[in-house]
């Protein structure tokens, strides 16, 4: 059993699956990090991310493009996540209610909609999902090949996006005003910058991320839609975040860790380790909260993290 | 007297908010079901008289109001102190499982011990669990939505494992299941021929207690810690000290809300006991302004809406999922009446308006 | 005219904060704005700025009618304002602040190096010191503020609002930007100038407008002749006298012993380096020293909110050293924090609640574990008339009060608290001609009980007025401490520049 | 041990008195590709079948255990004959409610208490499980096979057991990866797990349905490796590579419950389990479809010498602890 764990094989496929299975949180984590940077906590990025995985099988069932799919799920997306704005920007609500009450609604409503439009069949309507497209040249690098080359062209766009949103941060005008928002925005309102607009704004494009995330589900990792097929990686995605203090690269590394303890979990229950298997399926978990001890007492939140903010309130 | 007519004014100002958006809720709901073909007016009568049209459905919603009560109860005093403990859920699920392991190992001991001593077994079971999250907050600044949340996880595959290994029921050929505790120690059964159960008793008392908590002065340190780091040591607080307590306390609740639902209705530990409860509290305690009559309130119109959610899904067809979804608008629709406040405020002429606006931020603090 | 206000008004929950206000302002000139806490001044501003929306009246700039509805309206407008509270986000750098909400030349990317260099321009221009690339965390609230300043002359203000800028400004800076605001001036800019200080408004300003209880009660024009009680008598309605009576009592024993506190913080680096003194009973030490030389770290560590690295604190010869906080407040160290915002106010919470933090656990206000609710209301509507404490009544959160009031509020609590020690950070900054009076016959009145206290100000006038030593605090060293019958400003403000000197010295 | 078989006609006059009401409460969605969809399925067929005897109301979707009671209550008060609660966790509520309602029936999918108005059903998954395990163990050319599950409860993991051992009956030297995914609808991580498998070597795999199993099918596509379906016939889905896989029909024991419901031969019956087998036709094989050809005569002969065997219940099924 040993044996079967050092091989360069077992290590391809370990990485290589770390990688597929962690994009998805890492693309909604993405744009999360632009929603809690601007000052807001979306805790309904598990429903919004829900919604995506419906819009992206609905789009690309009905108009048999793949792309069709992408743009619905990012659109669903956006549009879900306007109504977190609308309730943590301009009603000022509690964003914990806010997004637990998102995270019920669309649950629920991608659930409903997808019966709607399905209805009951003997087998689930199907697509033909994103395949794995192998970079010429340099997929055949030995080891880093298969481990990086041979995936589908969401891995590839969410990889770009990592540095994407790194020079949006930090080397935009956009950027510096997302970060003044989510520190003091009375100091941002004072500058003549329209807290709310940045805050839509950040929240609409944490929305299309995780759209596209639950899309990467619905039309990328799989080809069709299930009821809760997010299973928690919306929650996942917010911790990723803070996790990686609202870092881009750190975010990488937080995504790809608990990925990378998913596959490696996964592996270990396949070729048989004498634990029992609950014990490895909360693996990830257990990491995540020992990785987390070991980084948090850096962590400093974006001093207006969770606060509403009105000009007229002092 | 101009007191009466101010008073019952001001009410019916606070009152008709939330009545047009709960409208407006079941409205959109309703619209969603006529879309889909089914008839809006039958399923929201069924909705409502699912919940209180007779003596078991209304004993149904006390049921289902019990945990909730005592979990969002616990939740709102982490809420206070600005923690954002969302692992009601891993709590419950503990107090469940310490309370069990208690009853089934101690089942020697004479009810009149083993029923109190399972009650504080849950507590410490819960807020054991929640405890962690607090510590490791207070001690490695490890943010607790993201501990509370894993911890979630956790507890499920923890009991998965107890409940199919050291746990496991000897007789109950393989199932994945504990064995039933004593009869003795099971809660008594209050109205007959429903489930209504002595738990709903043991919520009105902690709803109460908790009455009390926030006239105490630790309620005052509980709700200071909230107000910020630096006021709290000022005031000679302990900071780490009270994080940990607070959600010692907060998730012992949780782990109450655990013994209820199992000593009341499983008598076992079984899969999946907790679902979905720890978001609901959430929920329930901030609907209720984080105070405990405000909770009591909520979680009776929220276990209404569950129960006859289910009765609705039963009697008329209606999908699970729609229930979910009406569940969710009626909570966006209650926190955007806040927004009829403001308009109302803007709208206020005047320099000097009297308006009831200050608490209507929906913010907890 | 830069700009005419009309008629304008404006209320809160309740409470009026300006009623029917007129203000004019004229191009290439200072004018002042004065008025008791509360009186509505920031009020005023802030509506000018586009912050609050006035219930009703009108504004003019430059002869035109407009409305200004958000800050970049008034930004737009050529108005700019540093605020009684700064506007800077403190883990960004200075060039980023200054950047923030303008359009660059480089399209949707931050054109830093371009800035930074307009920046060092009319830093020179100014003489407004600064290092572009300094995190504001790092800044000193004097450097602070020229970041403010800049941050408005960088978008061109033609109007220019500050909200009390001098009261956390050592002399020096005071000096400084008054030569600033002159070279404004000079560019035919117009400045609105808020402040308590009277002789900082007889100095600079061309014209005066006082507001009372959020109305106009007077504007003229400085002049020679103009002189503080004059000023005082339009503000408050009377004069307010303060006459300094000789010390009646004699001191008693040493109270508050410190001994060799040195303090090392997470960077290593020493913040507090060998201090010692001791207050007697019935006595004010001044500690006097240009911000930022340990004077907040000391308070926290007399206060328990800091453990001290070595030394020893001792009060009533009982040691204290690593005692907690409680332990502080219970055995009578009551402390007048330097930071109201965060440190002295639950912001969020009820003036009734802010009176009771230090001692809600306390007999005075608890029974049993439980609050005494009574007992809470009683000592605060006793604190609220006593400490004329101006709010709509003792429900009102403490965010909703006027910077002055909020300091009434700690001083009312520590001062009621009958402690043995006040360590008392900048009492009176931020607070009027009237209430400042107050609390210095407050403190002189608590030391001739028998009180001892430590008096940090950064207003070198009242360390003079109160103490009965001054003790100069340079780098987190003492560099002497001086009998206050025989001392010069000249002698201090030596020693505060970190210049050892062997005269004068009162060795006890 | 299975229940009587005899089947009686129907008594006289029985399309004119009131048809039977039937309530079936699933604990989850009737288009789950898996053990609530086979039960709809079944009890749907049944009521085309006997038109006008009986008349059926379903719920789905009752996940939350405590709201299986008043379910069951509702159902009873009003008046419904026989109650079906498709899932073990259904038991202590039938047991208790059943209590209440000596008239009405009820029916629990697995479990092992009853009383004299309540019978328990169940699936003889062995049977289904060792076909598959007989069929990969045959086919696999690497001798690694494979078998992902959703969660470990007894309708999965008794079928698991009994795949393993058909296995290494056949082939002793195979090696087989079992895996868990925790979860019935994290159909991405089943993917995963499943590709994990073939990545290693392994080339067939059989799941346990649900969907999760729409990713292992998926995984296989992928990878271009076998794969075996549960409950329905899943070729359609991955034509090339979805092998077999077992086949439920409720049908046959919901029928038996019926009628022994409708001849009164329900609460005197002594026994009182129905079961699904290999024997009666609740459980049967996908064909091969296109995959017909690469299967060898000698696996389909073997298949077959099982099937015969199971059918007079000769297989020596293994003994496991849980
Ligand atoms: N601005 C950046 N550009 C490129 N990579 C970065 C950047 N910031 C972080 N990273 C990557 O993320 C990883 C962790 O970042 P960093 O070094 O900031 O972590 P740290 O040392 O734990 O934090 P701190 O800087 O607070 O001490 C590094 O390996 C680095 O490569
Ligand atoms: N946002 C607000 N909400 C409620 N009340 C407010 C608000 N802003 C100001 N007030 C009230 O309006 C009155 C005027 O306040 P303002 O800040 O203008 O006073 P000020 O003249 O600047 O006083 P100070 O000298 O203490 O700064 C005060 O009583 C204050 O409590
Ligand atoms: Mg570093
Ligand atoms: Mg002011």
């Amino acid at each position: 059993m040993l044996s079967e764990l050092l091989t360069q094989g077992f290590l391809i496929s370990l990485l290589a699956g770390a990688i597929r299975t962690s994009a998805p949180i890492l693309l909604a984590a993405l744009g999360d990090i632009f929603t809690q940077r601007s000052g807001i906590l979306n805790l309904g990025l598990e429903g919004i991310m829900l919604m995506g995985a419906l819009g992206g099988f609905v789009g690309a069932y009905f108009s048999g493009s793949l792309w069709v799919g992408v743009l619905l799920a990012i659109i669903t997306g956006i549009l879900f996540s306007l109504i977190m704005g609308f309730l943590s920007i301009t009603v000022k609500a509690n964003q914990v209610i806010a997004g637990t009450a998102l995270t019920i609604l669309g649950t629920g409503l991608s659930a409903y909609l997808y019966r709607s439009i399905f209805g009951v069949q003997k087998l689930p309507p199907q697509i033909e999902s994103f395949q794995a497209i192998k970079v010429p040249l340099l997929s055949d690098i030995p080891l880093f090949g298969p481990i990086l080359f041979e995936h589908n062209i969401l891995v590839y766009l969410t990889l770009i996006l990592v540095v994407v949103t790194y020079i949006v941060l930090e080397k935009t005008t956009f950027g510096l005003k997302v970060r003044a928002v989510g520190e003091h925005p009375r100091a941002a309102d004072s500058k003549g910058i329209n807290v709310s607009l940045i805050r839509y704004l950040c929240v609409m494009i944490g929305g299309a991320c995780a759209g596209l995330g639950g899309a990467f589900l619905s039309i990328g990792l799989m080809n069709t839609f299930l009821d809760q097929m997010v299973s928690g990686r919306g929650f996942i995605a917010v911790a990723v975040v803070i996790f990686a203090r609202w870092n881009p690269y750190r975010a990488l590394g937080a995504a790809l860790l608990f990925g990378g303890a998913n596959a490696l979990q996964l592996k270990l229950q396949a070729i048989g380790v004498p634990v029992p298997h609950q014990l490895l399926l909360a693996l990830p978990y257990i990491l995540t909260v020992l990785v987390l001890i070991s980084v948090s007492k850096k962590a400093e939140f974006p001093a207006a993290y969770t606060l509403p903010y009105s000009r007229a309130e002092r | 007297m101009q007191k009466i007519i101010k008073l019952s004014k001001s009410a019916l100002v606070s009152i008709a908010p939330a009545v047009i958006t709960i409208a407006l809720a079941i409205m959109t709901g309703g619209l969603l079901l006529l879309v889909t073909g089914q008839d809006p007016i039958e399923a929201f009568k069924t909705l409502f008289w699912g919940a209180f049209g007779s003596k078991n459905r209304i004993a149904e919603t006390l049921v289902k109001a019990t945990p909730l009560m005592i979990m969002a109860l616990g939740t709102s005093i982490a809420f206070k102190s600005q923690l954002w403990n969302i692992g009601g859920d891993g709590q419950f699920t503990l107090g469940a499982v310490f309370a069990v392991f208690v009853a089934l190992n101690l089942s020697f001991m004479p009810a009149l011990i083993l029923l109190p001593l399972s009650f504080m077994a849950a507590f410490l079971g819960g807020a054991l669990w929640g405890g962690l999250a607090g510590a490791l907050r207070a001690k490695f600044n490890a943010n607790e939505v993201i501990t509370t949340l894993m911890l979630n996880y956790i507890a499920v595959y923890l009991l998965s494992w107890l409940i199919r290994g050291p746990m496991i029921d000897p007789k109950g050929q393989g199932f994945p299941q504990t064995e039933l505790i004593g009869e003795a120690i099971r809660l008594p059964i209050l109205l007959s021929g429903t489930r209504l159960h002595l738990g709903i008793l043991v919520a009105l008392l902690i709803i109460l207690a908790g009455y009390f908590f926030w006239r105490s002065s630790l309620g005052f340190r509980v709700k200071l810690v909230g107000e910020g780091p630096d006021v709290a040591s000022y005031s000679g607080i302990q900071i780490s000290k009270t994080i940990v307590l607070v959600m010692f306390i907060s998730s012992g609740l949780a782990g109450l809300a655990g013994w209820s639902e199992v000593f009341g209705i499983h008598y076992r530990l079984i899969d999946d006991i907790a679902i979905g409860y720890g978001s609901l509290a959430i929920v329930v305690a901030l609907l209720g302004g984080l105070n405990p009559l405000g909770i009591m309130v909520s979680s009776f119109f929220f276990a209404a809406l569950m129960v006859g959610g289910s009765t609705m899904q039963r009697m008329v067809g209606v999908p699970f999922s729609l229930v979910n979804v009406i569940q969710g608008l009626v909570i966006i629709f209650v926190i955007s009446r806040i927004i009829y406040t403001q308009w109302r405020d803007r709208h206020a002429v005047g320099i000097i308006n009297t308006g009831v606006s200050d608490k209507s931020t929906g913010r907890s603090n | 005219m830069a700009v005419e206000m009309q008629g304008v008004s404006k209320g809160f929950k309740g409470l009026v904060a300006n009623n029917k206000v007129d203000f004019r302002l004229l191009k290439g000139s200072i004018h002042g704005l004065l008025g008791e806490n509360g009186a509505g001044k920031t009020t005023l501003m802030n509506i000018l700025f586009g912050l609050y929306q006035p219930d009703e009246g009108e504004i003019f700039v430059d002869g035109s009618k407009v409305t200004i509805d958000k800050p970049s309206k008034a930004m737009d407008l050529g108005i700019g304002m540093v605020h009684q509270h700064f506007m800077l986000v403190k883990p960004l750098s200075v060039t980023q602040n200054i950047m923030l909400g303008l359009p660059s030349k480089k399209g949707p990317f931050l054109d830093t190096a371009n800035v930074e260099t307009a920046l060092l321009e009319l830093a020179r221009k100014y003489h407004l010191m600064i290092n572009p690339k300094a995190l504001i965390k790092n800044l000193s609230v004097g450097e602070q503020q020229r970041v403010e300043i800049l941050s408005v002359l960088y978008r061109g203000a033609e109007i220019l609002i500050l909200d009390e800028p001098t009261a956390v400004l050592t002399p020096q800076e005071t000096k400084e930007l008054f030569n600033i605001l002159k070279l404004m001036r000079d560019d035919g800019k117009a400045v609105v100038l808020i402040s308590h200080k009277l002789e900082e408004i007889i100095n600079i300003c061309d014209e005066v407008t006082v507001l009372r209880d959020g109305c106009r009660v007077a504007n003229e024009k400085i002049s020679c002749e103009t002189t503080k009680s004059h000023l005082t008598n339009m503000m408050v309605g009377r004069e307010v006298l303060f006459d300094f009576k000789d010390r009646s009592s004699d001191f008693g024993p040493d109270r508050l012993v410190v001994e060799n506190l040195t303090l090392v913080n997470e960077k290593k680096l020493s913040i507090l380096n060998g201090i010692n003194f001791s207050i007697r009973a019935g006595e004010i030490l001044g500690l006097a020293g240009v911000d930022g030389n340990g004077q907040k770290e000391l308070c926290e560590v007399l206060t328990g909110l800091k453990t001290v690295s070595s030394g020893k604190i001792a009060l009533d010869g009982q040691e204290l050293t690593g005692k907690k906080t409680k332990d502080f407040i219970t055995e009578g160290i009551a402390h007048i924090p330097e930071d109201r915002h965060k440190t002295g106010l639950a912001m969020g919470l009820d003036i009734s609640s802010n009176l009771i933090i230090k001692e809600f656990n306390g007999p005075r206000f608890s029974t049993k574990g439980l609050l005494d609710f009574k007992a809470i209301k009683d000592n605060a509507e006793r604190l609220l008339k006593e400490y004329m404490i101006k709010a709509s009544g003792i429900e009102a959160k403490a965010k909703d009060l006027s910077g002055g009031n909020q300091q009434k509020i700690i001083l009312a609590r520590e001062i009621s608290s009958s402690p043995r020690v006040i360590i008392a950070n900048q009492p009176t900054r931020g607070l009027d001609i009237g209430a400042t009076m107050y609390v210095r016959e407050k403190l002189i009145e608590q030391r001739d009980k028998g009180v001892s206290v430590l008096l940090i100000s950064a207003d070198l006038e009242e360390i003079l007025q109160l103490s009965d030593r001054i003790a100069v605090i340079y780098d987190g060293q003492i560099k002497g401490i001086l009998d206050n019958k025989n001392v010069s400003i000249e002698e201090i403000g030596l020693l505060m520049a970190g210049v050892e000197s062997g005269a004068g010295q009162c060795k006890k | 041990g299975c229940g009587s078989k005899e089947e009686k006609a129907p008594q006289e006059g029985g399309s004119e008195t009131k048809p039977l009401k039937v309530a079936l409460i699933l604990p989850g969605k009737i288009d789950d590709v898996s053990w609530n969809q086979a039960m709809y399925e079944g009890v749907k067929a049944l009521e085309e079948e006997y038109k006008g005897k009986i008349e059926l109301t379903y719920t789905e979707q009752v996940y939350e255990v405590s709201n299986i009671e008043p379910a069951l209550r509702d159902y009873a008060s009003e008046g419904y004959d026989l109650i079906i609660g498709h899932g073990f966790q259904f038991m202590e509520p039938i047991i208790k409610v059943a209590g209440e309602f000596p008239d009405t029936k009820f029916a629990l999918g697995t479990g092992y208490k009853t009383l004299p108005n309540t019978c328990v059903y169940d699936i003889h998954l062995e049977g289904g499980g060792y076909l598959m395990g007989t069929l990969a163990g045959l086919m696999t050319k690497t001798n690694k096979i494979g078998v992902v599950g959703g969660a470990d409860v007894s309708e999965i993991y008794r079928g698991h057991e009994a795949y393993k051992h058909a296995a290494k009956q056949v082939n002793p030297d195979v090696q087989i990866q079992e895996l868990y995914t925790g979860d019935w609808r994290d159909a991405a991580k089943a993917k995963e797990g499943a590709i994990t498998m073939y990545d290693s070597g392994v080339d067939v795999i059989w799941h346990s349905g649900d969907g999760i199993g729409l990713g292992t099918v998926e995984a296989a596509k992928q990878k271009n490796q076998l794969v075996m379906g549960n409950v329905a016939d899943q070729n359609v889905l991955a034509p090339n590579n979805v092998l077999s896989g077992v086949v439920y029909n409720w049908t046959p024991a919901v029928k038996q419950i019926v009628d022994d419901i409708l001849n009164d031969n329900f609460t005197n019956r002594d026994e009182k389990f129905y079961w699904l087998t290999v024997e009666n036709g609740g459980i049967t094989m996908a064909p091969f479809h296109g995959l017909d050809s690469t299967v060898p005569d000698e696996v389909k002969a073997k298949l077959t010498e099982v099937k015969e065997a199971l059918a007079k219940n000769a297989v020596e099924m293994p003994k496991y602890e849980k």
